[in-house]
């Protein structure tokens, strides 16, 4: 059985906060940090990067571009 | 060898287009100079030598367009008459801003507002101390024949690419309307290598390629104001045109260009049938102006009349030449009304030599 | 249930879904947060990079708060005078016809001071594409009334709202360029959530390829927001987007070419065009 | 040599180019020429006229306010320009419809009923050309076989058939223009 697992790389100096990402993400793993960055935002980060599938749905409604996505597929071996 | 034509001014502009290889013509009729864009697109020039004309919806989308073709290279012109040139101030800025080349022919029509439709040079200070916005000179170049149109085409586009700024004929009505002999130049073939700074899609070997009037930074948009305040010092030193007719002898001078200074021509032989030693200063380039040419002469002569379908523009900048050394004095006709021979030599008498 | 690898295995160029395209440059944009002038600008250079046109295409940047637009794109650009961009299109789309052509253009550029470059442009059949972005306001110069402002809506020069007796009615320009027989293909998109950015995305490319087509103006209006000028927080501005303006500037492709571009893997676009050129007597609209 | 000439009547009749007829026949001769029309929108029987200059020196003004010569094909021209006529200058004017005759008495007068003649011919379109036959009798500054290959020049070719018919008109007026008055 093969899972997808994706991750989240977010050019946090250029994030400005806007949370679009975060409402886009159909498996809520994004949210906003308590600090701020140079800029003064607070910036999105993977808060549950476990359930990340690599979507890309926060990256393509980024107006900033910067959100990269990476994905691979896992093999989940049952343990007998 | 060709053998002479005889044509309008109007006509002469657009067929020196043609063999000029000039790639985009964009303009927007208006009397006294709608011949131009009729006549090129009667001559086919699509088929002679590739060359675009359109028709555009206002003036102010011509030199908008204008602005497009520059940028992408291209030799690209318009032609107009006053109040379709006002509406070109805004792009002519854009375009002087952005460092682009074209050429724009204004064939003079009285002013201000609708005016009339006769020719007139009151356009003269909007033509040569910039007209739009901004610290920026076109190259002003006047004609005084039919010739002259023809050949100031290849002479502005040599200019406009020479030094990366917008160029101006600045001619009238008379010009415009009159038919005269002309002989044209070979054609020449149209661009087809793009200068290094054309939008022509940016290729893996360069930066891309901008073109723009902002600079959000003051300290820095001063810089590009000096660059061009230097480009600017550097035009006015290599490229003054000018004709003396008859100064040799000269006590008196008129100053005059384009159908002025072909009616004072008729002037000079009245007067000096009538004992008057007077010659012609003709400005072919009104901006940069020929200032030091004017002071040399103040040595000969006793006074100038400047001599203008206009109420006195080109005045202040003979007042500037001379500083003072000699009485100048200006004859003028304004609202489309032209000046004859016999009225300026009256002027001439009244205002500067007596009897 | 064991996990084989960890976040740190994942992130690895040959495990790359989505990365910012190569035609962006490096620039942060100078956009409020949650603009949609950032997703569209990207959305423009995701298509040039895949249709592998950047060394043949040229853009025309507006007045407005895209007016540095041409800071964000690794491509040739001009800077045009306020709704001039129409105008130095058509001259380039002419002298260089074999190039992609396009305009980007804001509501006060496109559909007040740029109404009859756009218009004539649109009319005349030209061959360039428009990316229109509608938010209803003046972004630039601090939120006054568009031409697209909705009635009633609240902006620094309508502060008690659009009267439309008083200040006129917004002017759909999407609706009336789509009557004009020189258009080809007009379309309004949005780019606020994940389903619309990819809609929009398709509905840019094929605004570009259709310039193959020859058969005039290709036209992509993107409703957008302004939580700045309208302001709202970027979530907020996004809602009241969906709420307020779709019910009046509706989503949906409002004319398509009959004759589409063929895209096969590996094609190359001028492939499909003399396709196209073939076929082209039989387009009707 | 310089002739500086007027040609002045009613829009349609022909005016501006018997003036650049005239111009191509200078060219022909390797002159120098100038035409400066009045511009404008000038309707069909509103007046029209055209400063004709040939030379052989370069030309100065093409605004003039007076002439060697003046044609005049109407009252009003008649009124505008008889006074514009250098003393010893030539006025030549086509009698039709003329209530108040030229009256000068420095300058010399010349009529040809150009308007009557033409009604005779196929055409009263070769009105402007009688009237030129009419000029170059009382001073030939062109010469004949130049005004063909003028002709020639500023018709197009569909109406190279016509230039016969041109030429007989030309041929006409050299015929009928009468000396009235000589100084």
């Amino acid at each position: 059985m093969a899972k997808v697992k994706g991750a989240i790389v977010v050019d946090f100096e250029k994030c400005k906060g806007c949370e679009i990402c975060v409402v886009s993400c159909p498996a809520d793993v994004i949210e906003m940090t308590k600090e701020v960055n140079a800029k003064g935002y607070h910036f999105a980060y993977a808060a549950k990067p476990d359930d990340c599938t690599g979507c890309a749905n926060c990256a393509i409604v980024c107006p900033d571009g910067v959100i990269t996505v990476y994905k691979i597929k896992i093999v989940v071996e049952k343990i007998a | 060898m060709e053998e002479f034509q005889l044509m309008k001014g109007n006509e002469a502009v657009a067929e020196a287009a043609i063999r000029a290889g000039v790639d985009g013509y964009f303009g927007y009729p208006i009397t006294p100079q709608s011949e131009v864009m009729e006549y090129l697109m009667a001559a086919k020039p699509h088929e002679r030598t590739g060359m675009v004309v359109l028709q555009a919806e206002s003036e102010v989308a011509a030199i908008n367009m204008l602005y497009g073709g520059a940028g992408a290279g291209k030799k690209v012109m318009t032609s107009s008459s006053s109040p379709g040139i006002s509406l070109m101030q805004e792009g002519l800025s854009y375009i002087a801003g952005a460092e682009l080349p074209c050429l724009v022919v204004n064939v003079v029509r009285g002013g201000p507002g609708l005016g009339t439709i006769q020719p007139s040079q009151c356009d003269y200070n909007q033509a040569t101390k910039g007209g739009g916005h901004g610290d920026y000179h076109l190259i002003v170049l006047a004609p005084a024949s039919v010739q002259e149109m023809a050949d100031f085409v290849t002479v502005c586009f040599d200019l406009a690419f020479k030094y990366r700024n917008p160029t101006l004929i600045l001619s009238d009505g008379a010009i415009g309307q009159m038919m005269e002999k002309v002989k044209f130049a070979e054609q020449k073939p149209r661009l087809t290598k793009a200068p290094k700074w054309a939008t022509t899609g940016k290729t893996p070997d360069r930066e891309r390629n901008i073109h723009t009037s902002l600079d959000l930074d003051p300290s820095r948009h001063e810089k590009f104001n000096e660059k061009l305040i230097r480009k600017y010092k550097e035009i006015e030193e290599k490229e003054v045109r000018y004709e003396k007719i008859l100064c040799d002898d000269a006590e008196y001078l008129f100053v005059a260009y384009g159908t002025s200074s072909r009616i004072c021509q008729k002037s000079i032989q009245l007067a000096r049938e009538g004992g008057i030693k007077v010659g012609l200063f003709r400005p072919i380039t009104l901006w940069p102006y020929p200032k030091k040419e004017i002071r040399a002469m103040t040595n000969q002569i006793k006074g100038i009349l400047t001599v203008e379908m206009s109420a006195g523009q080109m005045i202040e900048d003979v007042l500037l030449s001379v500083e003072g050394k000699v009485k100048v004095a200006h004859y003028g006709r304004t609202g489309g009304m032209i000046p004859t021979p016999e009225e300026i030599v009256e002027a001439l008498k009244q205002k500067i030599s007596g009897g | 249930m064991a996990e084989t690898s960890s976040s740190n295995d994942i992130v690895r160029e040959e495990n790359l879904v989505y990365a910012k395209t190569k035609v962006l440059t490096d620039n942060v944009m100078h956009y409020c947060p949650g603009c949609g002038h950032g997703t569209t600008h990207r959305l423009v250079a995701e298509v040039i990079e895949e249709l592998g046109i950047q060394s043949d295409t040229i853009g025309v940047a507006p007045v407005g708060c895209s007016v540095l637009m041409y800071n964000y794109m690794d491509i040739d650009m001009q800077e045009a005078a306020h709704g001039r961009a129409p105008a130095l299109a058509t001259a380039i789309k002419r002298l260089l016809p074999e190039k992609y052509v396009f305009t980007y253009q804001g509501d006060g550029d496109l559909a007040a001071i740029g109404t009859s470059e756009t218009i004539h442009a649109c009319n005349r059949g030209e061959n360039f594409t428009i990316i229109f972005i509608n938010n209803g306001i003046y972004g630039m110069t601090g939120g006054q009334m568009a031409p697209t402002t909705l009635p009633n809506m609240k902006t620094s020069t309508s502060p008690y709202g659009r009267d439309v007796k008083m200040m006129g009615n917004p002017l759909k320009m999407t609706e009336l360029v789509a009557t004009l027989p020189g258009t080809c293909f007009v379309t309004r998109q949005s780019v606020h959530s994940p389903a619309n950015v990819r809609k929009a995305r398709k509905a840019i490319k094929k605004a570009f390829e259709y310039q193959n087509l020859k058969q005039g103006i290709s036209f992509v209006e993107i409703v957008s927001n302004c939580s700045s000028g309208w302001k709202m927080t970027p979530l907020q501005s996004n809602e009241w987007m969906v709420e307020n303006m779709f019910p009046f500037y509706p989503l949906g492709d409002i004319k398509i070419p009959e004759v589409q571009v063929e895209q096969k893997e590996g094609d190359v676009l001028h492939n499909s065009l003399n396709q196209i050129d073939k076929d082209s007597k039989q387009v009707k609209y | 040599m310089t002739e500086e000439i007027i040609i002045a009547g009613f829009g349609g009749q022909g005016v501006l180019s018997m003036g650049k007829i005239l111009c191509y026949s200078g060219v022909m001769q390797g002159q120098e020429v100038n035409w400066m029309p009045s511009y404008g929108p000038k309707m069909r029987g509103g007046t029209a006229n055209v400063t004709v200059i040939l030379s052989d020196e370069r030309i100065s003004s093409p605004i003039l306010n007076s002439f060697d010569t003046a044609i005049l094909l109407n009252q009003q021209s008649l009124d505008k320009f008889e006074p514009a006529v250098k003393p010893g200058g030539t006025l030549l004017y086509d009698s039709n419809g003329i209530s108040r005759h030229p009256e000068r008495k420095d300058i010399n007068i010349y009529r040809a009923d150009g308007a009557g003649e033409a009604a005779k011919m196929e055409t009263t379109k070769t009105f402007n050309m009688i009237m030129l036959g009419a000029y170059l009798k009382i001073n030939p500054i062109v010469k004949l076989d130049n005004v063909t290959k003028g002709l020639k020049k500023s018709l197009p070719p569909r109406y190279y058939h016509l230039i016969p018919l041109n030429k007989k008109a030309i041929k006409r007026g050299l015929e009928i223009v009468k000396e009235i008055r000589k100084v």
